[in-house]
């Protein structure tokens, strides 16, 4: 079957690649544009290790079909920070160390920012509910939360 | 002499005996002097096995000195995660 | 929080710096199991069994392999017969879980794989092949599998441990025994005495990364792997026995890890994909779906744990009996052995029985997880002591320092514990505010705590010295948790360099020694111990280039905040960068190599403290507030140890509430994802406090106990515990879920 | 598979039409797991999201229409919906976590047929119609009509949602949706509850509304529960008498999430919380809109 042409802005790049129609957002990104950054933890909407923005929203690329952005524009971890200099959340997550392994820590990242982006002073609470849709199983989300709210901090006073 | 002490696992092989004490310098020594006293315990004592000396777990230890005075406990091996 | 000893003045251990590893994976350029590409790679899909327990009659690819795109399939019979080989049977039992020859022992076991151009082609072809089964009776819980009539999984397995032998094949691989003085005088001297039967479900790792593995052959029967796995060097010695050729043929290179929590110590994809790249003459991924990780790898068992203690009204226990059956899914190997060392290892207890069986079961393969054994059977001791406690009415935790092992204490498993910290942890809860906090309505405090012996095993690092004066840390032990963190913390230790002028790395198995793997809790001990031989000979060996540069006998000069310096001071100091600068005159590349059996193995304690809230109306358990307090010897890296405290008392919060398998009456799992596997997400949870309890290892150059396991052991009783506390209902079966709580509330009101 | 994105009605109709095994679908959250599980993929995947109207919510000051493909999170993030219905607007922010949120829809969740859709209470008991679109126009149904069992509605193979028409609350009325998931997010609801008070001038309760989710093959309404509640106030005992009656409405399963015995009896204990969440919002709301 002859594949589908998609046009899209990717962390501020004009992207074009080809894909199949049952292809998801997650593989194309991963496979043809080769941003690996975005994961697969469980390809069903449940673990949010493929967060990533699309016109500004957060979403699971494994619950997007490809062919569905064509025309959008889409930020991955991999379009967070700017020329280098790392995003506050970047920043604090790596202060704080909340990381270990770092497999959720992209979807973390991108999912912290579209709530920031939404609530710029939210509360333990309200973070732990906008990343209730990201899985971690390594920390525990203490440092999680706690990089969130010190980012929050920095983006406010900023 | 060594006081070597078997857990109830290993006392199938030893007899009944808890408790036994070897003239030995090295673990490997041992266990050497332990199949003289009780055949077949050797090969488990290899295998499935590993062992504290005065405290102290070790595995692979055949090489590990033994003293006069040391306590010594051959364990079931374990896996960590 | 150093409770025993202050830091004797380091300069960067015990330092919060930002990890090595960093900034690549804040960034989204680390790569991960699943991130390679190669030129010209093709996809493999695994086809699995759909029944609990089959006969293979036959497998058909004929029609897989016609299909477009299609360019390898392999079953059972494209790997060697290691039986006809004389392997060992635990190397046989490893090649048969990660592809079936006669036999699929549960739903998800492996029978054939496929590679194809594309991974939709992969996935039509995997489908495409053919079996043909003849489903047998299957056997889902120790209770089954330990029946009279049950079915069995291995036709010959007779029961290890038990004098004289059985004459029957069983389901039950091997029996444990550990017993001390005399239980009838014990229960005799108690005044109280409670019995109670506990059981646990299979609860997976859940490790957000699936398991993926690249491979690359070449024509000459080399192959390159890239893996994601705890320890590369262990998948290479798996990998080659399964292919049956020498390790030398493969080379391993780990990639980043996504959580392993034990269940990346054993392998699954690797030889596989190996196999279709030698079939295909092309490199080959593989990667698990969430679905088959669940179905097919590693969860931990399911028990059944029954438990009898007794107390004086002074809270001495006099005496414990433990029963305890294991679930090892389909092969020998629970971890029961384990199980039966540490539950009652807390306490110093005069006398004892603990007895325990590791059953094998239609159900996946149990693999480690965080302390093996121990948090299941510490849920049992855990709980009955909290209910010994209460009915002699003593503090939850004097009960427990009435009874603590000590240095000196006989350890129910054997020898005489070295120094430890288990007081101390129970101290750091007493001495919390949250010991004492307020609690409202429906609330319950709990308190638990857990033993687990940490490991130490055969580890090797390089210290390579740059030619500017920085420094290059090279091991084999894949850095799961920040590892990379603690390796450079105690090379700018003993250096005497800043730690951002050290770089910590991974390295694949033909650029460093050998190394066991990152589990056990071991790698801070154990490879952190060949760092340090290593950064000390590297200072010899300065020391020694100093002498020459200065024409002075060796022992004028010592090795000082990272320079050389004349005892006398008739020199000027020799600073590393200085010596690196000139290594071409002195003798050539800095450099050096230690490897080591690890030794001076430190055990760990760990005390929790949970409060909960329940709705009595709908059996619904919050944890509000968590506080757990562990010895970690010294923290190299306090932000990583808090996180190895935090992450596995919530691994154990889910185990305590929310994650089970379920299974269906046919043996197919009914929740293989994240949806129905419920592990805790962020809302559900508050903070976890933690207070790292220091009371270094003797026995380690810088103290370190290992703290990546004891935390999972406490939180199931500590927030069964709470619950009972919070509504007097006393849970026995895991996970404690709102239907159960809700139920045993039922009882109660009736 | 192949993907579609129709920008009208009138297109997307056609499309449905012209080939048997097409499928509408909007976020995708549970074509996509289903697809992954093993069903089979339509030959034709038609996105509703592409069409103006199927993404908008509106008010037109008798009612207010909500497209059927809208993501959820722009209802919850709509002020004026928020405040006119609470109930609705949290059960439409329960369906998953926030990236579902800006993919999960009414139209889907109610057209997936699950009997656990948290919004389809909320929308029952707030009297929503789901206006359908077919290749012979449009027509009308109460979203109760819409499902008829578990994955199954009663809209033709070339039938679509095209949007929700709610009529405006009227005063001293209020609704509430609650649920119980074991954990406090990423779960499918066990029970669901969603109520719809109206209270009289005087303060009793002059209409009530009680649907509930996940205890039975479809939502399903409780008419005892609605009778014992009208003309009196929530007293322990009407509230008892409504729990009993929810309860008893309930015909469940046990199944991996719950037992036919907590199911009913949770069905009782939120149908009461939800009533009086409900009651608490109507007393609030005393004038017009």
């Amino acid at each position: 079957m002859a594949r589908t042409h998609v046009t899209t802005v990717v962390n501020g790049d004009e992207t074009e690649f080809l894909t199949d129609d049952s292809t998801s957002l997650l593989n194309a990104l991963r496979d043809e544009v080769g941003l690996t950054g975005a994961k697969e933890g469980c390809g069903t909407g449940d673990c949010g290790a493929c967060s990533v923005m699309v016109d500004d929203k957060v979403t699971c690329a494994c619950l997007v079909f490809a062919p569905e952005v064509d025309g959008s524009t889409i930020l991955t971890v991999e379009g967070l920070a700017d020329s280098g200099e790392l995003h506050p959340l970047q920043q604090c997550f790596l202060e704080g160390a909340a990381l270990q392994c770092g497999i959720c820590t992209p979807g973390f990242l991108i999912s912290a920012k579209a709530l920031l982006d939404k609530n710029p002073d939210p509360t333990e609470t309200e973070i732990r509910y906008a990343l209730a849709g990201n899985l971690c199983r390594c920390t525990g989300y203490d440092k999680i939360i706690r990089a969130v709210q010190e980012a929050a901090r920095e983006m406010r006073d900023q | 002499m060594a006081q070597v002490h078997f857990s109830a696992g290993l006392r199938d092989l030893t007899g009944g005996l808890a408790q036994v004490e070897v003239e030995a310098t090295t673990v490997r020594r041992l266990v050497v002097a332990l199949e003289e006293m009780f055949p077949g315990i050797g090969e488990h004592l290899n295998e499935a096995s590993s062992v504290a000396i005065d405290g102290e777990i070790f595995t692979d230890a055949d090489y590990e000195p033994v003293s006069n005075s040391s306590e010594v406990h051959f364990l079931d091996i374990f896996q960590g995660g | 929080m150093a409770i025993t000893e202050e830091n004797p003045g380091y300069k960067w251990v015990g330092t919060r710096p930002i990890r090595p590893d960093g900034l690549e994976k804040v960034t989204g350029k680390a790569q991960f199991g699943a991130d390679l590409m190669l030129p010209g790679m093709l996809f493999g899909k695994v086809v699995r069994s759909p029944h609990a327990h089959a006969r293979i009659i036959s497998i058909d690819t004929t029609a897989a392999e016609a299909m477009v795109g299609v360019k390898a399939v392999i079953t059972g019979s494209d790997f060697p017969d290691l039986a006809a080989n004389g392997a060992h049977p635990s190397e046989i039992d490893v090649a048969n879980n990660t592809i079936a020859r006669e036999k699929v022992l549960y739903e998800g076991h492996v029978v054939a794989a496929v590679a194809a151009t594309t991974r939709e082609q992969a996935e039509a072809a995997a489908k495409a092949v053919e079996v043909t089964y003849e489903i047998l009776p299957h056997v889902l819980t120790v209770d089954e599998a330990m029946a009279d009539d049950a079915p069995l999984l291995h036709e010959g397995m007779i029961t290890k441990g038990v004098d004289p032998a059985p004459e029957e094949a069983s389901n039950v691989a091997s029996k444990i025994l550990h017993e001390r003085g005399d239980l009838d005088q014990g229960f005799g001297e108690a005044d109280v005495v409670v019995e109670r039967e506990f059981t646990t479900k299979p609860v997976h790792q859940g490790y957000i990364e699936p398991h993926a593995a690249v491979a690359d052959a070449n024509s000459d029967g080399r192959a390159h792997i890239w893996c994601s796995s705890q320890g590369h060097f262990q998948m290479r010695a798996y990998s080659a026995s399964v292919l049956g050729i020498s390790p030398g043929m493969l080379k391993v290179t780990a990639a980043e890890i996504g959580g392993g929590f034990g269940g990346k110590t054993v392998i699954y994809l690797e030889p596989l994909a190996v196999r279709l790249s030698q079939r295909a003459g092309r490199p080959v991924k593989l990667v698990m779906d969430r679905d088959e990780v669940f179905r097919a790898t590693g969860p931990t068992s399911g028990t059944r744990i029954k438990v009898k203690m007794g107390v004086a009204k002074d809270g001495k226990i006099t005496a414990a009996e433990v029963w305890m059956a294991y679930e090892a899914g389909a092969y020998a190997g629970s971890p029961v052995g384990a199980a039966g060392m540490t539950a009652i290892a807390c306490y110093d207890i005069p006398n004892f029985v603990v007895e325990g069986y590791d059953v094998v079961c239609n159900k996946p393969r149990v693999a480690a997880y965080r302390a093996p054994g121990a948090p299941m059977a510490a849920f049992a001791v855990e709980s009955v002591l909290d209910e010994l406690a209460r009915d002699i009415g003593m503090d939850p935790i004097d009960i427990r320092l009435a009874n603590a092992a000590v240095e000196g204490t006989q350890a129910s498993y054997g020898p005489k514990f070295p120094r430890i910290g288990f007081v101390e942890t129970l101290e750091a809860i007493k001495d919390h505010p949250n010991y004492t906090a307020d609690l409202g309505p429906n609330q319950g405090r709990g308190i638990a705590a857990g033993f687990w012996f940490n490991a130490g095993m055969m580890s090797s690092a390089t210290v390579h010295i740059n030619e500017n004066g920085t420094a290059t840390v090279v091991t084999g032990s894949p850095d799961i948790g920040g590892s990379r963190q603690s390796m450079a913390l105690m090379a700018a230790e003993e250096l005497g360099i800043p730690y951002e002028s050290i770089k910590a790395v991974v390295a694949d198995t033909e650029t460093v020694g050998f190394n066991d793997v990152t589990g056990g809790s071991r790698v801070t001990l154990a490879t952190g111990a060949a760092v340090v031989d290593a950064c000390r000979l590297i200072i010899e060996d300065l020391r020694a280039r100093a002498a020459k540069t200065w024409d002075v006998e060796l022992d004028q000069v010592e090795w000082v905040d990272g320079q050389a310096q004349h005892v006398e001071g008739a020199q000027p100091p020799l600073s590393m960068k200085d010596l690196a600068a000139k290594s071409g005159r002195t003798g050539g590349p800095i450099s050096a190599n230690a490897s080591l059996n690890s030794r001076g193995v430190g055990a760990g304690f760990s005390t929790q403290l949970c409060d909960v809230e329940v709705d009595p109306e709908t059996g619904v358990t919050r944890v509000v507030r968590y506080l757990t307090a562990q010895d970690a010897g010294r923290a190299i890296s306090p932000d990583y140890v808090e996180g190895q405290m935090q992450g596995g008392v919530v691994q154990g919060i889910g185990w305590a509430l929310s994650e089970e398998y379920i299974h269906d009456s046919d043996g197919v799992m009914e929740n293989p994802g994240f949806l129905d596997y419920r592990i805790p997400v962020a809302s559900d949870l508050p903070m976890i406090d933690c207070a790292i309890v220091e009371v270094p290892n003797p026995a380690h150059p810088y103290g370190v106990r290992g703290v990546g396991e004891v935390g999972i052991v406490p939180p199931m009783a500590a927030v069964g515990n709470a619950i009972n506390d919070a509504l007097d209902v006393r849970m026995t079966d895991l996970p404690m879920s709102p239907v159960k709580v809700l139920e045993a509330l039922n009882e109660q009101r009736d | 598979m192949k993907y579609v994105a129709p920008s009208s009605v009138e297109e997307a109709t056609s499309l449905l039409s012209s080939s048997p095994s097409a499928q509408v679908f909007a976020g995708a959250t549970d074509v996509v797991p289903q697809m992954r599980a093993g069903r089979p993929a339509p030959e034709v995947l038609v996105d509703l999201k592409k069409i103006e109207e199927l993404v908008a919510v509106a008010n037109d000051g008798d009612k207010w229409t909500v497209g059927a493909a809208t993501p959820t999170a722009n209802l919850t993030e709509d002020p004026a919906f928020s405040e006119e219905f609470p109930g609705l607007a949290e059960a439409a922010g329960l369906i998953g976590s926030d990236q579902i949120q800006n993919r999960s829809s009414l139209g889907g969740n109610l057209c997936n047929g699950s009997p656990a859709a948290d919004s389809v209470p909320a929308m029952v008991v707030n009297g929503a119609r789901a206006v359908v679109a077919g290749p012979n126009g449009t027509r009308v149904l109460d979203v109760a009509e819409v499902v008829t069992g578990p994955g199954q509605t009663s809209l033709a193979a070339d039938e679509f949602i095209v949007e929700f028409e709610i009529d405006r609350i009227p005063a001293r009325t209020g609704d509430a949706y609650l649920r119980m998931i074991p954990r406090t997010e990423m779960d499918i609801a066990v029970v669901g509850a969603g109520a719809r008070i109206t209270l009289a001038e005087d303060g009793s309760i002059e209409h009530a509304a009680l649907a509930l989710a996940a205890v039975a093959p479809t939502v399903v309404r409780v008419p005892d529960a609605e009778a014992a509640l009208v003309g009196n106030t929530a007293d322990d005992e009407t509230l008892s008498a409504v729990a009993d009656a929810a309860s008893e409405a309930c015909d469940p399963i046990d199944d991996k999430r719950g037992t036919v015995a907590y199911r009913k009896q949770v069905a009782g204990v939120l149908a009461k919380r939800a009533v009086l969440i409900a009651i608490e919002r109507a007393q609030q709301r005393n004038g017009t809109n």
